[in-house]
């Protein structure tokens, strides 16, 4: 089903497919903000390392260009059936990793239980999951402990180590503070090897020779260099130390664009950003006039400031126009994306005026807005520019704009009245956003949903999505929750965030919205 | 006090230097124009309501911008005539505060050291190594911190800017504790300062009424370099990201905001503030220096 | 002179536990690590499980006695970030900043010192003027600004220099050198003429000034007076007894260098202490930040203790005296 | 040999043009040692710096002609010139701590030097620098050649000077004020050292000197001169033995003479002082019955008694094992001061006057020993307090009028401060009043009370202090080489002042001075000093006529005598 739904996120993908054919070989350099700060697959679950990682270790199935669920150590998977709910894996025969080693379930059992393990960082994982059961070396069953229909596109970015490699090194867990051998060193099976790995200075792959899948790539070596600043990476491309570069700065595409010997792709990613509000505050935090209320908690005014933000606007001056503008948590395309209703406020700064009037505060009130200004593309402009457009309606924001080291335990803290975030569901389905952010929070459940917003409704309907095999029905659920979001309006949801590669013409890769930088679709003229 | 003023030996070579003079001026320019900001400026660029984004990244006047703005506008379609001038504002009393509150700490601690020599000297000194051993940026991150644990949170917001003072301050007070303690050890060698020891009159006195008047020359000029360091130490902290909300921009985060605009074509953004910046700190700079001839007379 | 050194050396462990414990005190309220070290989805409990085993919740005076007490016995304790001990982390990081330091350092000695010492001879000359605004100009410029524009000027615009990096490096045992290859030398120009601009101002103005002074003294006017060569009462004479006061401030900005090469560092992602520093800033990385700092600490005691010993080089009468 | 024609410098300033030499003219032959002598400000220096072309900027020469030999002087390009000197033209300056390069060795120095003229093998200058070592009375100079010029006490310093001078064989040496800071001792050693060189290697010097002692000692030529000008010229044995002009006659009246004590000395008024009129008569009545009805004389007993009194100063530790050598600045000092005497304490530098001095009022804590003031015990520095009595009634006169008053405060400020200070008088215009008063009774204008020192001359300063001493009240004034730093003119007035206070008031006073005309002319007893220990004590006259230890004798048979002036005045 994600096929085709995604079909307009991967519109450039698809025209670059036709161009990737492999040329002569070639050496690859690359950069982008952060280092993938540990080579383990099940000690952080970030998206740096992750994608990274996805060069040299493979899952059981991984996506394809089109962020479909394709066949990767697994060959094929179904259903358990006969009372049990979970799924059964079919693996890939012949497979050996890197160091000469062969790939059996035993591998992924073990990593099973590396990845589960309270030391891992992904455990989450699998919460649903009741037990593993190898069957026999080339087949393995994940038993849930409810009917899962979408766990298969859960774990595709659950990586296997082999279990003599991790055993013989000393790396039988995740290393979670002090390092361990796989910490900097790894086997996998997939297309890349690490060949020299210089934390936050030049790490550098080269081609698994014996993989089992067919090569699409030309690359014979490949180094990474983490660059932090924005400028200085642009200033690697422009003069040709680097071959490409991820993310650039939106302001300069078109300058990279215009240039002679470069090119930008532009697609969008699968994270929105959208704003949040204190519900469960009585009183605001940081407002002057109103004391003792909490004007965020009546549906009337968040909808207000849904209306008064003139997105297409934001999205044109600050955003260059490279966004899109969102009416859900979750880009539309994504799995489980209601399209029932897919509209947004329109912008009516009359409406947002008479709305706030009505709900009782016609000449406004100030209040505490929370911005990270490190963390989402122009995310303190954007703040800035919605804070100004807010004042016009009467709404005073207070705009406290800070590096995300901090940010998120302030808003865990609840200093703020109303906040900016951005979320990219991990499953690419809508029930990750449900989980995090609607779900009242009980600590395993609604962990990011700060504001503490609660609607019993939602919380009921969550398990039942979770579990519904028929995506008829299941889809069904996904537009109730949505449209009680929407109004509710819960979260005001602004744009779908872009995602901006630059590189020399010469070189061919694909874009994901999951920004996932894969080598194995590199070709460097 | 004029009339001593006028024929001062320091307005005599002021008369006879132009670059001095030439820096005064455009201290003086720039000054007012900061302190008279809310009237000279067209748009409060504070004032969320006044400015646009309809607006935004308008080329300057003669670039074919709109009327309303004669230097262009930011991305938040704010005019940069006023954001410059109320960042000027900004800069300059982040700049004055943290000189003056580093030159009390520092020259204090100095004065008190090169008096009483000893012990209290030897911790004061080491007490400045270490201010040293510590980046501005690392200051500046600590005060942060330690006012957010300290401080109720409603707070946080109007505490940027103090927070911000105190850091730059507090790496800046060890230029004045070593120039005051050298130049206290040379006068508290002189007889002036013995007699009033020996007419018994208090330590802090002496150093007070004694003392300081006589070591304010090279104090004076180090606080022009120090307000100068202050300027762009504030601009430098703001690149790192520990400087003022962009909402409220002095020069330092103006360019900051600006440097993301190097390439993208709105240069204006980025180099209007930086020239702005350069031509301040440079006049203060200058005027630092003839304050050093005036003061040292071996040099004229 | 013994006595001396060790008496240095004393008090430089108290500047590096006092540095120490201040850097500790900042920790807490720069961030919180654990949000840093776990994923979107990891729940509270298991970040507060990681809280507890990293011992965060200990007392503040637990940790940092823990801390020091490691330390002393060599052990730097592991990066929250890469999970790297960390001395090895620095080692690999250090070699990187004292180079830019150094040849920043020697650059504006190169340059700075005869620029000084003519601009205090001419004093009126057009020249001199020219010199004193220009370097004016260039110390009025931040630093992050200067950087970049350098970067595109010679990166971009010439492509004669490399943008970021160290270019090619020659490995000394942990030592990991820029200087022995010309790509090294080609990367290190940029960082270092950007670092090396303010250094340069203050050295050259410092020598003038100094000049000027000593050009007024007595042996000077002796000397003079003896119809000794001009070269001679400049350079040797002169500038000679300006060296003493030029070293001071020389010495106390070089510490300057290697803590303001955070900039530098950052903006040419040059693989110094600096920019592992800031990494770990964004990052929360505690037991690197205080590394770090106590490893800044320790160099500007060193710094402070060779100033000193440069002294007694140069001037005799520091020296343990005769009698006449 | 050296001719100079109606010279005339000019120092162009902020406050039109100055001209510091007007119309001056001398020779210099051959062996002859012509003397400079004048004041401050008289352009004695600025002649010899116009000779040897080092007119500090922006001076310049107007007029007149500088003939050296067959050259003319004003003729020649700056580089000439600057080949000129140490060639033929060699200077020597006032002190030796600062014209010597402090970094290099004297041999480096010296070698240089030769080197620079002459075009000889290191090894040949390295030879002659040693002979010249040796000819000026340096010992094992092949040992001492090799050390740094702090390793040299004062006097040797001057002497390696002197053969940086010579060692380019110059024609003309121009002295400008050579022996200034040396010891009487070591003076006369350097001045006979001229001497010599002069008769020996017949070479020209210019002396210039304030003192006229020097002049008497070894000149055989003398100008005087006062603001530029020449006053008088001639022989120095004429000029001195029969002074013309009135100014000659007043410096050398007012040169202390060893060999006498002089009530007063008569001087011509200085610009700047009190006019003798009625009101400041008044005033200075007015500040004198305010000055007896304050101050209790010391009833019977002596005001000051001193036993076993020693100060040490640590050394500075420079090992880890063994504790600094002490210095012993003073030890085991005894004596007594009587109500109404004047103690002199004389010695040469370092021989610990100060200290004492600095040890009674307080400033460094002795060792050991007892002071009794006025009967009373007299608590060590540390352990006085800041309110205790004893420091009301002592009152300091420090040697260097510059450094003693604050600049930054005006004189009634200044003046007001020990009224206030002591709670002598409250109401700060009664204070005024009386500080004004106080100004007319040391001579003083009544407007300078609102101006600051740097307003005034160094004598004018100096009454100023004793003025800011005596507003204490004080039983007992502490005067530390009250007038070493002032030309002779002024040394007079203000000894003038000291003794009529003294005579007027009875103060009781500790005076000390490196010089022993003058504190002849002041004490009635004397105490000399000699490395921190008493060598001879007792009174005044019978000191001067008949010392009796070794050191004394020497003292005296050193300090120029001014026999030759006895026709003048």
């Amino acid at each position: 089903m994600t096929k085709h739904s995604l079909r307009r996120l991967t519109l450039s993908a698809a025209l670059l497919l036709s161009t990737a054919l492999a040329a002569e070989a070639a050496t690859f350099r690359w950069a982008a903000t952060t280092d993938p700060q540990t080579m383990d697959p099940h000690a952080v679950n970030a998206a740096p390392v992750t994608s990274f990682l996805n060069n040299i270790y493979e899952g059981l199935v991984r996506r394809g260009r089109d962020m479909a669920i394709e066949p990767s150590l697994a060959t094929s998977w179904e259903p358990l059936t006969g009372g049990e709910t979970g799924w059964r894996f079919h693996l890939r025969e012949g497979v050996k990793y890197q160091d000469g080693a062969d790939f059996t379930a035993d591998d992924v059992l073990f990593s099973y239980e590396r990845a589960s393990s309270e030391a891992s960082d992904v455990r989450s994982w699998f919460a649903p999951v009741a037990s593993v059961r190898v069957v026999d070396d080339f087949t393995i069953d994940f038993i849930t402990k409810a009917p899962n229909p979408l766990f298969p596109d859960s774990i595709a970015n659950f990586l296997i180590l082999d279990r003599g490699w991790a055993m013989a090194n000393g790396a039988e867990a995740p290393s979670r503070d002090v390092e361990n051998f796989a910490t900097r060193n790894t086997n996998g099976t997939g297309p890349f090897k690490l060949a020299k790995r210089d934390p936050g200075i030049e790490t550098r792959l080269a081609p698994n020779t014996d993989w089992w899948d067919t090569r699409e790539d030309n690359v014979t070596e490949a180094t990474f260099t983490p660059i932090g600043n924005a400028a200085t990476g642009l200033a690697a491309l422009l003069s040709g130390e680097i071959d490409f570069i991820s993310p650039i700065p939106l302001q300069d595409a078109e300058q990279v664009e215009g240039r002679a010997g470069f090119k930008v792709l532009s697609g969008l990613e699968t994270r929105v950003i959208f704003f949040g509000f204190g519900h469960n505050k009585d009183a605001l935090s940081y407002s002057d006039e109103t004391t003792g209320k909490n004007p965020f908690q009546d549906a009337r005014v968040r909808a207000a400031v849904a209306q008064a933000l003139d997105v297409d606007t934001i999205n044109r001056v600050v955003m260059r126009g490279k966004a899109v503008p969102a009416d859900q948590l979750l880009p539309a395309g994504l799995s489980g994306y209601s399209e029932a209703d897919t509209s947004r406020p329109a912008f009516d700064e009359a409406a947002a005026r008479a709305a706030l009037a009505e709900a009782g505060y016609a000449d406004g009130f100030s209040f505490g807005l929370m911005c990270p200004n490190d963390r989402y593309i122009n995310d303190e402009a954007v703040c800035r520019a919605a804070a100004s457009m807010l004042a016009k309606v009467g709404l005073n924001a207070k705009l406290t704009a800070m590096p995300v080291r901090g940010y998120f335990d302030e808003l865990r803290a609840g200093n703020y009245d109303m906040y900016l975030l951005g979320w990219s569901p991990g499953t690419f389905d809508a029930e990750h956003p449900i989980r995090f952010l609607a779900a009242t929070p009980d600590g395993a459940l609604g962990t990011w949903n700060f504001g503490g917003y609660s609607n019993a409704r939602i919380d009921a309907l969550l398990p039942l999505i979770q579990s519904e095999v028929d995506l008829a029905k299941r889809q069904a659920m996904l537009d109730e929750v949505a449209a009680i979001l929407k109004d509710e309006a819960a979260y005001v949801p602004l744009y779908t965030e872009p995602l901006i590669w630059a590189m020399k013409e010469s070189v061919t890769v694909t874009q994901r919205p999951d920004n996932f930088f894969m080598l194995r679709w590199v070709t460097v003229q | 006090m004029w009339a001593r003023f006028w024929q001062s030996d320091g307005f005599w070579l002021f008369r006879r230097s132009p670059a001095a003079m030439l820096a005064a001026v455009v201290a003086v320019l720039i000054l007012g124009g900061a302190l008279l900001a809310p009237w000279l400026a067209p748009s409060n660029p504070y004032d969320l309501r006044t400015f646009d984004l309809m607006d935004g990244l308008l080329p300057p006047l003669w670039q074919g911008g709109d009327a309303r703005f004669l230097l262009g506008t930011d991305d938040q379609g704010r005019d940069m005539v006023s954001s410059i001038l109320y960042g000027a504002r900004l800069s300059l009393l982040i700049g004055f505060s943290a000189m003056l509150i580093a030159s009390v700490l520092g020259v204090s601690l100095g004065v008190a050291a090169g008096y009483w020599g000893g012990r209290f000297d030897a911790v004061v000194m080491r007490v400045a190594d270490v201010q040293l051993a510590l980046p501005a940026i690392l200051t500046a991150l600590l005060i942060d911190g330690i006012a957010r644990g300290v401080l109720p949170r409603e707070l946080h917001d109007d505490l940027r800017i103090p927070v911000l003072i105190l850091a730059i301050a507090l790496s800046l007070w060890v230029n004045f504790a070593r120039t005051a303690r050298a130049s206290t050890f040379v006068e508290r060698r002189k007889d002036y300062v013995e007699a009033a020891i020996i007419m018994g009159q208090h330590p802090l006195r002496i150093m007070a009424r004694h003392i300081l008047p006589n070591i304010l020359g090279p104090l004076l000029v180090i606080m022009t370099v120090d307000l100068a360091a202050a300027i762009l130490l504030e601009a430098t902290l703001s690149f790192l990201g520990i400087g003022l909300p962009a909402d409220s921009p002095s020069l330092g985060t103006l360019i900051r905001i600006g440097m993301q605009f190097l390439l993208s074509g709105e240069w204006w953004i980025l180099w209007i503030p930086t020239l702005f910046l350069v031509a301040l700190v440079v006049s203060i700079n200058l005027l630092g220096d003839f304050l050093r001839e005036v003061f040292n007379p071996r040099l004229r | 002179m013994a006595y001396f050194i060790l008496k240095r050396l004393i008090q430089s462990v108290f500047v590096m536990l006092a540095v120490a414990f201040l850097a500790f005190a900042l920790f807490r309220f720069v961030g919180d690590p654990i949000s840093q070290m776990t994923g979107v989805e990891t729940t509270l409990a298991d970040q507060e499980r990681l809280r507890e085993d990293l011992g965060l919740n200990d007392p503040f005076l637990v940790q940092f006695a823990r801390f020091t007490g490691k330390m002393l016995v060599g052990d730097f304790g592991f990066s929250y970030r890469t999970r790297q001990p960390i001395g090895e982390m620095l080692l690999s990081r250090i070699p990187a900043t004292l180079e830019l330091g150094t040849v920043a350092l020697l650059i504006s000695l190169i340059v700075g010192i005869p620029a000084g010492v003519y601009t205090a001879l001419r004093p009126r000359g057009a020249a001199t003027q020219a010199i004193l605004i220009s370097t004016l100009v260039g110390v009025s410029i931040p630093t992050f600004v200067i950087g970049i524009f350098l970067i595109f000027l010679f990166g971009v615009k010439l492509g004669w220099l490399p943008t970021f990096g160290r270019g090619g490096t020659v490995q000394f045992g942990w030592w990991r050198s820029s200087l022995f290859t010309v790509d090294g030398w080609r990367a290190l120009v940029l960082p270092a003429l950007t670092l090396g601009v303010y250094q340069l101002t203050l050295t050259m103005r410092l020598v003038r000034a100094e000049m000027m002074e000593v050009m007024r003294t007595d042996f000077i006017r002796f000397a003079t007076a003896r119809g000794l060569p001009m070269r001679a009462l400049h350079y040797r004479h002169a500038l000679g007894n300006t060296m003493i006061p030029v070293i001071t401030i020389i010495g106390l900005q070089f510490g300057g260098v290697i803590a303001f090469s955070i900039v530098t560092e950052s903006v040419f992602q040059w693989p110094g202490m600096g920019l592992l520093f800031l990494e770990s800033i964004r990052f929360v990385d505690i037991p690197v930040m205080g590394v770090y700092l106590v490893v800044i600490a320790f160099f500007f005691v060193l710094i402070n203790l060779v100033v000193d010993l440069l002294y007694l080089a140069i001037d005799p009468r520091l020296r343990v005296k005769e009698a006449a | 040999m050296l001719v100079v024609e109606n010279l005339t410098v000019e120092f162009p300033g902020r406050h039109g043009v100055f001209t510091a030499v007007e119309g001056v003219s001398m020779t210099v032959a051959p062996g002859e040692i012509h003397g400079l002598v004048g004041e401050s400000g008289a352009g004695k220096s600025t002649i010899g710096a116009a000779v040897i072309g080092l007119l500090q900027a922006p001076g310049r020469i107007a007029a007149g002609s500088l003939r050296l030999g067959e050259t003319d002087l004003r003729a020649l390009t700056p580089a000439e010139a600057h080949r000129i000197r140490g060639k033929r033209i060699s200077m020597i300056f006032q002190d030796p701590q600062t014209s010597l390069n402090p970094l290099m060795t004297i041999e480096d120095q010296l070698i240089e030097t030769i080197l620079a003229h002459e075009d000889i093998g290191g090894a040949a200058a390295r030879a002659r620098a040693l002979d010249l070592l040796g000819e000026i009375g340096i010992e094992n100079a092949a040992a001492r050649i090799g050390a740094y010029p702090h390793q040299f006490s004062g006097g040797m310093r001057q002497r390696v000077v002197i053969a940086l001078a010579l060692c380019t064989n110059p024609e003309l040496i121009i002295a400008d004020e050579p022996t200034t800071a040396l010891d009487v001792a070591v003076q006369s050693q350097v001045l006979a050292l001229l001497r010599r060189l002069a008769d020996t290697r017949g070479i020209g010097f210019i002396l210039i000197t304030h003192d006229i002692g020097v002049i008497a000692e070894i000149t055989d030529r003398v100008t005087v001169l006062r603001g530029g000008r020449v006053m008088e010229a001639g022989a120095t044995a004429q000029v001195l033995g029969a002074p013309t002009h009135p100014y000659t006659r007043a410096l050398m009246a007012a040169v202390p003479r060893i060999d006498r004590k002089l009530e007063r000395f008569l001087l011509p008024a200085v610009e700047g002082d009190l006019p003798e009129t009625p009101e400041a008569a008044d005033e200075a009545e007015y500040a004198a019955n305010w000055l007896l009805s304050g101050l209790r004389h010391a009833d019977s007993g002596p005001v000051l008694e001193i036993s076993g009194l020693s100060v040490r100063f640590k050394g500075t530790r420079t090992s880890l094992f063994h504790a600094p050598e002490p210095f012993a600045a003073l030890s085991d000092i005894a004596l007594t001061v009587q109500p109404g005497s004047v103690l002199g304490v004389v010695g040469e530098s370092g021989s610990g006057k100060s200290t004492l001095a600095r040890a009674i009022v307080g400033l460094v804590n002795p060792a050991a020993g007892a002071m009794r003031f006025a009967g009373e015990g007299l608590p060590y520095g540390r352990a006085r307090a800041r309110s205790h009595p004893v420091r009301r009634a002592i009152q300091m006169v420090f040697q260097d009028p510059y450094s003693s008053l604050n600049s930054r405060h005006r004189i009634g400020e200044i003046l007001a401060e020990p009224l206030k200070l002591y709670g002598i008088e409250r109401d700060p215009a009664q204070r005024r009043r009386i500080a004004g008063a106080m100004l007319a009774l040391v001579g003083l204008a009544p407007d300078a009370i609102d101006r600051y020192p740097h307003q005034f001359s160094g004598g004018q300063r100096q009454r100023i202090a004793v003025a800011r001493a005596l507003l204490a009240r004080p039983s007992f004034l502490i005067c530390d080489e009250p007038t070493s730093a002032l030309d002779v003119s002024i040394q007079a007035q203000v000894l003038n002042l000291l003794k009529d206070l003294q005579a007027r008031f009875g103060l009781t006073i500790l005076f000390i001075s490196h010089n022993l005309a003058v504190v002849r002319q002041m004490a009635d007893n004397i105490v000399v000093l000699k490395s921190g220990r008493i060598v001879e004590a007792g009174p005044s006259e019978a000191f001067f006529a008949s010392p009796q230890h070794p050191y004394s004798v020497e003292l005296l048979s050193l300090t120029p005598s001014l026999a030759l002036l006895d026709g003048a005045a």
